[in-house]
């Protein structure tokens, strides 16, 4: 398989959302540590919305169906994550407009479109401890890998490990954004809430794309 | 967790309801956006909006009325209501004089009420925002987001809602908002966690003769983790930092808040007061009105937070203009 | 136990003075025998006052001010202020009307009570007393001495203290607050125990999904003890008792007070009032008004009692009319 | 010795200020079973004031040193001990106007007079479950054993078992007087604060008379 057909992208976003809701206690104490321990909560709170909104949205093409979720992302999601996520689907959408598969490729350019929303609204670079250091690194393994012979599956994990070991790499880090900027030194030893979400997010979801 | 409360994703709606039902002649609560707001808008005068997560109760809706905020916007507990919300909350209150956002200086409230603000000028409504981030617990620095909002934040509302009550324009409104902003400071202690319903469990944890110093609102860890000190000792250190940080010297007339962060008793709250005064009036520093009580709460955290607003003649005669709120009145 | 204090011992006279620090313009306050009072008295109206153990701020020294007490007497936490102390309180503030004792039913306050007034009688001063037993958690036997007052007192003072502002004669005043007291029931519930700063430690313990139903305000034991409860089965349960009692029925006029314990976030108060007004209204009995807040607490007991007050027409005037305390406004 | 002095009365009186003062806490904890828990706190505090103003009593008489300690009591115990104290010593002040030394039976219608006026002052009856459940008992014992040929230490040892009995039988009570009777059958098993404090000041005040 190279391509990710509509079908797929939509069974794989139900996916996420799964596993975004399913984490929402996890996702809270991860925050809890230099945050202020709602990030489960608010990024979960979202995807309920989504999910109930399910068999409403837009099918026309994956970035259509994108756009729709990025406009209830931005109005569920509680905290820095409605913008954040919304703009992430946002920018996702605007890079599949009309889109009915997905290359690796494109799969790879969706990917980074989302990342540069998410930059510009939340002003975050990398290094500043966000969900964005375990994106970035994904988004890099993506492009590097786009053209591999591989399965799309193994393409997809490639890009999971890269946001697990960016994840990783938050806890040597001092926030600078969001809440656990405040405290400084303190966030150190402990990684982003959100870098580990999509760490954890990703590996789900590309376990369960088939071969 | 014990709380008295029913489902967990409801809880803001009931608050809200249960709010509005407490306090008909005041607020009228929206349940779809979660707006509560005046009975009746004033279109002429420039609109004040405030809000942000829910659990700092009062906060903000306790300040919707006369004088001070025209509506108040509520997210979840502890997380900025979406961008969709405020967006609601504006077209609702705003008329020809335009509308102050009073932002309480978090990436996620920055980010919700810039985005609403947009949204509204697209529809040619006059916006403008301030950012309130008294908390000196954070170091201000050029690689960070800056500096929290935290109870300073009712004061702010106090005096850009007499300005605006008085008839000022919505840029000098935003401009004594602004002046406000830059002379009050503000730093907590807690002593307990603050529980998060929806998580259940507290967000940290405190040996029992461990104090948080320069705690935030939402129980996100302050400048360091210290063991019990007397009210005194506390007091002493307190005001040091925000003396400090305003440049107060014997000739400064001062509102001080002494606020409790919704676990505490008020009989704490009044004994840190006499230390406060006996500190303040060592150092000739002229007390023109003091605030006991819960104006800016972390749910059920024990421990409170001082606040302290450096008066100028152009402020105090905002100060002084009545207020009529369901948790001020003047 | 951590609290935000000094030494234990000089806790009541170090809040007192922060209190008086704060609010200036309302209260004074007397060191030696720790009496709040108003600033100005006025020697031809019936004089009010309450007092008791101190740990229930903003009572009694919130409720000190215009269209309520003239005086409110604090002994240390929990414990009744001495006989001596309160006949100071009634020297300072009686003239020629008299003075009417508003006394907690608790056996310390009552003989302490007593014994000052009729010390204050040999002075040839008029002192007539009421006595407030509003919680219905106690049994109202003939073998007991009855039953405790709680937050209804609260009310009783905003009644008898409009009563006595009218310019009623003391008998006048004393009948008007005996009325309210028969048309005023209260019922608390604990959601942890209160700690006692001499003491040191919690009064009594309770497993992490228990509650104390019928609790009093100094951390007594109540009916009894339970699993927790939601909001929504709480208020139905301790308003079935407050109906009962009161014989509620749908042509009923009501106020309705829901108090929090001293360590209750507000949210969780209000969450629960929309739960207590949804039953109301299912009975079709009528709220007129609605007070949401720490009115009498239990120091840092979470937790919270729920009061009504019967209006009848002669009730409702004095209700209506203004109030100006630290703690209550009207 | 069959008669007690002045100075030794004083000097028993002394020592029953430090028993309450060293059991403050324990005494609070009693309270706390059923009542409100500040009793220790209460009735010490009354009896700090009293040894800080030791030396300032009146001695002309035992009588008058005990209506002076009486008035010291009133305006410093909290609570319900202010008056019942007060009361109590008051009481045991009328008995003994005048007096320089008190023989047993002195001694025996001094508390008796100490009761009466507790039960005047506080309305409570013999099992109500209060104090006067020791003190009762302490001074029928003392009335039965005042001609005893024995020695006074002996003497009080009889009243401090009584009272130590009559503060045991508490237990078996439901208070009806007093913040416990708010508690009803709750009070049940357990003993009351006030009848096993004078229960552990009588016993400790025996104990330390000279043969
Ligand atoms: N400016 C930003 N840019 C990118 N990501 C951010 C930014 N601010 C916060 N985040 C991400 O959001 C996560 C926290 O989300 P959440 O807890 O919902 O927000 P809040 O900080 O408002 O409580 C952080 O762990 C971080 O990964
Ligand atoms: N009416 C009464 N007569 C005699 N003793 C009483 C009476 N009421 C209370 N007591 C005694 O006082 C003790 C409680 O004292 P304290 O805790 O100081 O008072 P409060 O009940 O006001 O907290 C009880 O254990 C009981 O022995
Ligand atoms: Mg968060
Ligand atoms: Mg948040
Ligand atoms: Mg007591
Ligand atoms: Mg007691």
């Amino acid at each position: 398989m190279s391509t990710l057909s509509k079908a797929e992208l939509f069974q794989m976003l139900n996916h996420m959302a799964e596993v975004i809701i399913e984490n929402e206690v996890p996702f809270c104490e991860l925050d809890a540590v230099a945050g202020d321990g709602d990030f489960g909560m608010s990024i979960a709170k979202g995807f309920k919305v989504l999910m109930a909104q399910w068999e409403t949205l837009n099918r026309e093409s994956i970035g259509e169906f994108l756009a729709d979720c990025s406009m209830v992302i931005s109005e569920n999601c509680g905290g820095a994550s409605g913008p954040i996520w919304g703009a992430g689907f946002k920018g996702a959408s605007k890079a599949t407009t009309g889109l009915q598969s997905l290359t690796k490729a494109e799969f790879a350019s969706m990917l980074e479109s989302a990342a540069e929303l998410i930059q510009k609204r939340g002003k975050a670079n990398r290094g500043d401890k966000t969900l964005l250091d375990a994106l970035l690194p994904c988004v890099d393994a993506l492009n590097a890998h786009k053209s591999d012979e591989n399965s799309f599956k193994m393409f997809l994990q490639t890009g999971a490990m890269a946001a697990t070991e960016g994840a990783e790499a938050t806890k040597k880090m001092i926030a600078s954004r969001g809440r656990a900027s405040y405290v400084g030194e303190r966030s150190l030893e402990f990684p982003d809430a959100g870098a580990m979400a999509l760490s954890i997010i990703f590996t789900a979801i590309s376990g369960q794309v088939l071969d | 967790m014990k709380k008295i409360i029913n489902q967990t994703d409801d809880i803001v709606i009931q608050m809200g309801k249960g709010m509005a039902l407490a306090h008909p002649d005041k607020i009228e609560f929206e349940e779809k956006y979660k707006i509560f707001k005046r009975k009746t808008i004033n279109p002429k005068k420039v609109a004040l909006i405030s809000g942000g997560g829910s659990g700092h109760e009062p906060a903000h809706a306790g300040y919707v009325g006369t004088g001070m905020l025209d509506a108040a916007v509520a997210g979840d507990v502890f997380a900025s209501p979406s961008s969709v919300q405020v967006y609601h909350a504006i077209k609702q209150v705003t008329g020809e004089a335009g509308c102050l956002l009073i932002v309480k200086n978090y990436s996620g409230d920055c980010m919700n009420f810039d985005t609403a603000a947009e949204m509204a000028e697209e529809d040619d409504l006059k916006v403008l925002s301030v950012y309130v981030n008294d908390d000196v617990a954070v170091k201000d620095s050029l690689y960070t987001i800056g500096r929290r909002g935290v109870a300073g934040t009712v004061l702010v509302e106090k005096i850009a809602g007499a300005a605006a009550e008085r008839g000022d324009s919505l840029e000098n409104v935003q401009l004594l908002a602004q002046k406000t902003i830059e002379q009050v400071k503000s730093i907590g202690v807690a002593l307990t966690s603050c529980t998060v319903p929806a998580k259940g469990t507290p967000t940290f944890d405190l040996g029992s003769d461990e104090i948080e110093f320069g705690v935030g609102i939402h129980g996100e860890p302050g400048i360091e983790r210290r063991k019990s000190m007397t009210s005194h000792a506390l007091a002493v250190e307190m005001l040091d930092l925000l003396i400090g940080e305003l440049g107060l010297t014997d000739e400064d007339e001062i509102v001080v808040m002494v606020n409790g962060l919704g676990g505490t008793p008020l009989q704490e709250l009044y004994v840190f007061n006499h230390d406060v005064r006996a500190i303040l009036s060592s150092k000739n520093i002229h007390v023109y009105d003091t605030l006991v009580g819960n104006y800016m709460t972390a749910i059920d955290m024990a421990g409170l937070s001082l606040t302290v607003l450096k008066l100028t003649d152009e402020l105090k005669a905002l100060y002084d203009a009545p207020a009529d709120t369901i948790a001020y009145h003047k």
